[in-house]
């Protein structure tokens, strides 16, 4: 009790209300953003020009986009679970609000300071799943189903290898609050320059690249195999928050890739890093990130389910174990 | 042309009436006219020679339908067209079983001609939807039906263009 | 069309799926009804006829002249050996001799439209197995091809360009010039694809072993084409009864060795390469001469006669039963994607969904081929 | 000022006081299996809501973590490889289980209202001992309470097993 009254002290009530305001404007920005850049990029590695009508390089033709899907009816399947059905966009989304707000751009800039900030991200990621299996199952379509039960067995199998990559960070910290965890990076010494931080790193990018279901490990959603997966059903703005939350989870893996690995905040070669310069060097390295993901997604096929799980039981998690033990033992010894 | 000799031989060994054809003429290497009795050994025959099936279907004529099969080999230029004709209720053997292929080639001959293969598992609509079941379109309308006498090739006969006369009558009736 | 199943599933741990016919990978309106364990497909009941023209009784109803447009709007990504084989077919039966030049423009513009087909193909597969870009290299490289024809057949898909006794209209200096540039830069960029494509590990592990056509079963279901040539067999019409002019060309049968989906793509890519030889030794010994036979309105004879060409996807057989007048009295039209979808339930059965999808898409199905 | 927070808070606290009943009573009664498995996330997140009321982040975090993005899911997912969709159980409300079961909860209320309850010497809750730091919990669950923490580890095991046996079961009975 006395937490709560505490935290309402510390950042009053409309400082929240507002807080959370811009968060959401944040993520559909970034959304906005990021389907920009995708359509553009993807028209560039494939010979062809992308959106060009509307403003100069077809700048606006996602905020277009995004008035259209507002317009748009959300169609309910006749036998789908109503409520559920509903109910499973918004619950996919509002987590990935939540988690931005622990996201710290800036050593000034971010929306709450949480001593366990690491946890409770990937504590909220972990309800984006659920949202995914509402939504497949109460479409009643069986591809959904597919989708949803593929997206939880792939989600299930690919947290594992992401927690312990990140263990690693936590165990050379000795932290789980973000904001520490960026300052024991100041400088040069970024964590992926570390050998055995850097295969963390490297299995940490393959197993996000799984968890927010982007392709080569779209299974979930393979539209050559089950149509659109999970959200075949969907339309209208049902549709389009799945997809700012599929851009805004997206983010969060590139944010989270580059402050417990790229030193965050913290410019190059000791290069200053003020409030609004961490911001910058943060988001250039969170897109570099994001736009290395894009560029494999369109260069790749699909892999198979089973080869999917093959990766991950097989490959990643056993390695990213040893590479736990090693770190540990380094820590111990250092 | 060792391939055809062979098949040839086993053909006329197996007692079905088969005859070599001229390729430039009517593109196929040997005909053999077949009893309703004798489709299936022929089939099998012909995949112990290690034909392929290209393709059954059916012609229809007076007395009833004349069913076409067509085979060729992977290895030599050798294709083998085999007619049999259907008896009175339209019935003949089917060979979806020794051929697996001719399956689909049935089940599209029952949806347009309504030739019925004895023994097929399956006899679906395949490319009609079922309410058209019994629609059999590319049976003839009884004026335009002829006999099997009028569409088999004469021995002999001259492969020339015959020059049409373009009568108004003929017009209007290709039109 | 059968709205029915066959399958009547009491099982409880199956459940029937309807894959289509609006569904991507069937590339068309071709449904697929699956009986599944899981992701398992146990049975595969395949549903045709959403595309269902009737294309042989259009036939028996006008003169044979009229049915020249059909036959380039059954396979609308190959159609230019569908236009051959029914041109090919009439001259047969009334034996009309076809100047040599027209001969070679046939065989040019053939190949020409071989490769767009395959490379339209390639993409589709490619883009089955989850990766986008190739596609549209492909049909970068399409659209060539299809400026090309469009310049002196007048159409960019659905060909009306051979006529009985020869082509349309002849082809002129431009389009050799376009042609053989074409070549140049078309040879630059097979490498690429199999940079992009043939190399990548994910798409060996996507086709390796997956969905083998064993000879055997191409014999009992008559399945040629690249789907056929990837077992091993190399059969090509083209070669063994070999038609218009095409004896006077060198060119291989590329073939593969195990029958599976990777083979049948890599017997595509092979292809490419052998259809730009023919093309090349064709505007070589190009000759001069007409290009289309004095016309006259022909009745057809009595008789039967079938005539077979190669095309993109296999063997495509015209069956023609004539009773001495100007209209067919009956024409068979055997499609090759018909009998290579046929394999389909003997090659797929057991599959997991995505090697079904797989298996599928290496057969270069076009739905509109088989619905006729 | 001050007693606004407080307002507050007890709304929060009603509210996931609310969320945990309501989640269970969904839990208990839903028609539809995969209903029951949302109420009891609904009901799992109180709980996380009742240890944030009680200032303890970790914990919070953890239940979520756990309860909600592990435990739930793979009920979840067992309900869909094991059902189909609108599959619901069948109910009998006063089957002889319902009336065992109704006397079982019964003498276990009396008694524990008679024995436990009564017969307890109610104390002031001691102060508490650690700071409830993350590292606090860690080094007493791996020193004070190692016992009980590696027994939680064994009955997980245990349950691994079982369900391991359970499905393998399952499976051979298709067979």
């Amino acid at each position: 009790m006395q937490q709560i009254i505490d935290l309402i002290q510390t950042y009053s009530l409309l400082r929240m209300l507002i807080a959370f305001l811009v968060l959401i404007g944040i993520v559909f920005l970034n959304a906005i953003v990021m389907g920009y850049l995708e359509r553009k990029i993807a028209a560039r590695i494939q010979r062809r020009w992308g959106p060009m009508e509307i403003g100069v390089q077809g700048w606006l033709q996602m905020i277009l986009d995004g008035v259209k899907m507002l317009a748009k009816q959300l169609i309910v399947p006749r036998d789908a679970d109503r409520f559920l059905f509903r109910l499973a966009p918004l619950l996919c989304f509002t987590p990935v609000v939540m988690i931005f707000a622990a996201l710290p751009f800036s050593k000034a800039l971010y929306g709450i300071n949480l001593h366990i900030g690491l946890i409770y991200i990937i504590a909220m990621a972990s309800i984006n799943v659920f949202a995914i299996l509402i939504a497949g199952w109460s479409s009643n379509n069986k591809y959904s189903m597919f989708g949803a039960m593929r997206s939880v067995a792939q989600n299930i199998a690919y947290e594992i290898p992401i927690l312990l990559s990140l263990l690693s960070v936590v165990l050379t910290t000795a932290s789980f609050d973000l904001q520490k965890i960026v300052e024991a990076q100041s400088g040069w010494l970024w964590f992926a320059v570390y050998p055995n931080l850097f295969v963390a790193f490297v299995i940490y990018l393959i197993a996000g690249c799984a968890e927010t279901n982007r392709a080569p490990f779209d299974l979930p959603e393979a539209e050559s195999e089950l149509t659109a997966g999970f959200h075949t059903e969907y339309s209208g703005f049902g549709f389009g928050l799945f997809a700012v939350a599929e851009y805004g989870n997206l983010f969060i893996m590139a944010s989270i890739a580059s402050i417990m690995f790229l030193g965050g905040w913290n410019g190059p070669f000791g290069l200053a890093s003020g409030p609004l310069m961490g911001a910058f060097w943060f988001l250039s390295k969170v897109f570099v990130l994001m736009l290395v993901m894009i560029w494999v997604r369109w260069t790749y096929p699909r892999v198979r389910f089973d080869q999917l799980m093959n990766l991950a039981w097989k490959y990643l998690i056993p390695f990213s174990l040893v590479n736990l033990l090693i770190t540990a033992f380094l820590v111990k010894m250092i | 042309m060792s391939l055809m000799k062979n098949t040839l031989d086993i053909l006329k060994s197996g007692s079905f009436d088969v005859a070599e054809s001229d390729y430039k003429k009517c593109g196929y290497h040997l005909e053999v006219k077949l009893t309703e009795s004798q489709v299936r050994d022929f089939a099998q025959a012909m995949l112990d020679c290690g034909f392929y099936i290209d393709f059954v279907s059916a012609v229809h004529v007076t007395p009833c339908f004349q069913v076409v099969y067509q085979f060729a080999h992977f290895d030599e230029a050798c294709r083998i067209n085999a007619k049999a004709m259907a008896n009175a209720q339209g019935e003949i053997p089917t060979i979806c079983d020794i051929y697996h292929g001719a399956n689909w080639h049935e089940r599209e001959t029952h949806d347009f001609y309504g030739v019925v293969f004895t023994g097929h598992a399956d006899l679906r609509t395949l490319l009609l939807s079922e309410e058209d079941a019994d629609l059999k379109p590319l049976l003839k309308h009884a004026d335009k039906l002829v006999n099997v006498e009028t569409i088999t090739r004469k021995s002999g006969g001259d492969a020339e263009m015959k020059p049409v006369k373009k009568t108004k009558e003929e017009q209007t009736a290709a039109e | 069309m059968s709205t029915m199943t066959k399958f009547e599933t009491t099982d409880k741990h199956r459940f029937l799926l309807n894959m289509g016919p609006q569904h991507p990978a069937t590339h068309g309106v071709l449904r697929v009804i699956l009986e599944m364990d899981g992701e398992y497909a146990m049975g595969i009941d395949p549903v045709l006829g959403y595309g269902h023209r009737m294309q042989e009784k259009m036939a028996e109803s006008r003169t044979w002249p009229g049915f020249y447009p059909n036959t380039g709007r059954m396979d609308y990504v190959g159609a230019m050996p569908f236009n051959h084989g029914y041109v090919a077919l009439i001259e047969r039966m009334a034996g009309i001799e076809v100047p040599e030049r027209a001969e070679y423009i046939r065989v040019i513009t053939s190949e020409m439209n071989r490769i767009a087909s395959h490379l339209l193909g390639i993409g589709a597969y490619v883009l089955d197995l989850g990766a986008f870009t190739p596609i549209l290299y492909a049909f970068d490289d399409r659209e060539d091809i299809l400026d090309a024809l469009e310049d002196i057949t007048g159409s960019r898909l659905t060909y009306c360009y051979y006529r009985v006794g020869g082509v349309l209209k002849d082809i002129d200096d431009t389009f050799i010039k376009r042609t053989r540039a074409f070549i140049e830069n078309f040879r630059k960029r097979i490498p690429m694809y199999n940079d992009l494509v043939t190399g990548n590990v994910i798409f060996i592990k996507r086709t390796e072993g997956v969905g083998i056509i064993t000879a055997d079963m191409a014999r009992r279901y008559g399945a040629t084409g690249p789907t056929l040539r990837g077992s091993g067999i190399a059969y090509d019409i083209r070669k063994s009864e070999p038609y218009s002019v095409y004896s006077h060309f060198d060119f291989d049968i590329p073939t593969g060795k195990n029958g599976d989906s990777l083979d049948r793509y890599y017997v595509r890519i092979c292809e490419l390469e052998q259809s730009l030889r023919i093309i090349e030794q064709a505007l070589d010994k190009l000759p001069d001469g007409p290009v289309l036979a004095k016309p006259k309105r022909a009745k057809l004879q009595e008789g039967d006669c079938s005539f077979s060409v190669e095309t993109a996807r296999g063997v495509l057989t015209y069956y023609l039963v004539g009773d001495g007048s100007e209209v067919p009295y009956k024409l068979k039209i055997r499609v090759p994607s018909y009998s290579n979808l046929s394999l389909l339930e003997e090659m797929c059965t057991g599959m997991l969904i995505a090697d079904l999808v797989s298996a599928m898409g290496s057969l270069d199905l076009v739905i509109p081929e088989i619905d006729r | 000022m001050n007693a606004t927070y407080q307002f507050i808070a007890e709304a929060l606290f009603i509210t996931f006081i609310l969320l945990t009943l309501s989640g269970a009573w969904l839990a208990v009664k839903a028609r539809i299996l995969m209903h029951s498995v949302l109420g009891l996330a609904v009901c799992l997140l109180g709980v996380a809501g009742l240890y944030f009321y009680l200032g303890s982040m970790f914990l919070t975090m953890m239940q979520i973590l756990i309860y909600m993005g592990a435990v739930c899911i793979v009920l979840v997912f067992g309900i869909m490889v094991g059902y189909t969709p609108r599959e619901s159980a069948e109910r009998n409300i006063m089957s002889r289980n319902m009336v065992l079961g109704i006397a079982a909860s019964g003498v276990a209320a009396v008694l524990l209202f008679t024995v436990a309850i009564g017969r307890t010497v109610w104390s002031k809750a001691a102060e508490s001992t650690g700071d409830f730091s993350i590292e606090w919990i860690g080094k007493s669950l791996l020193l004070n309470y190692c016992l009980a923490f590696e027994l939680i580890s064994v009955v997980l095991l245990v349950a691994i097993v079982g369900s391991i046996i359970l499905a393998r079961g399952g499976r051979e009975e298709e067979v």
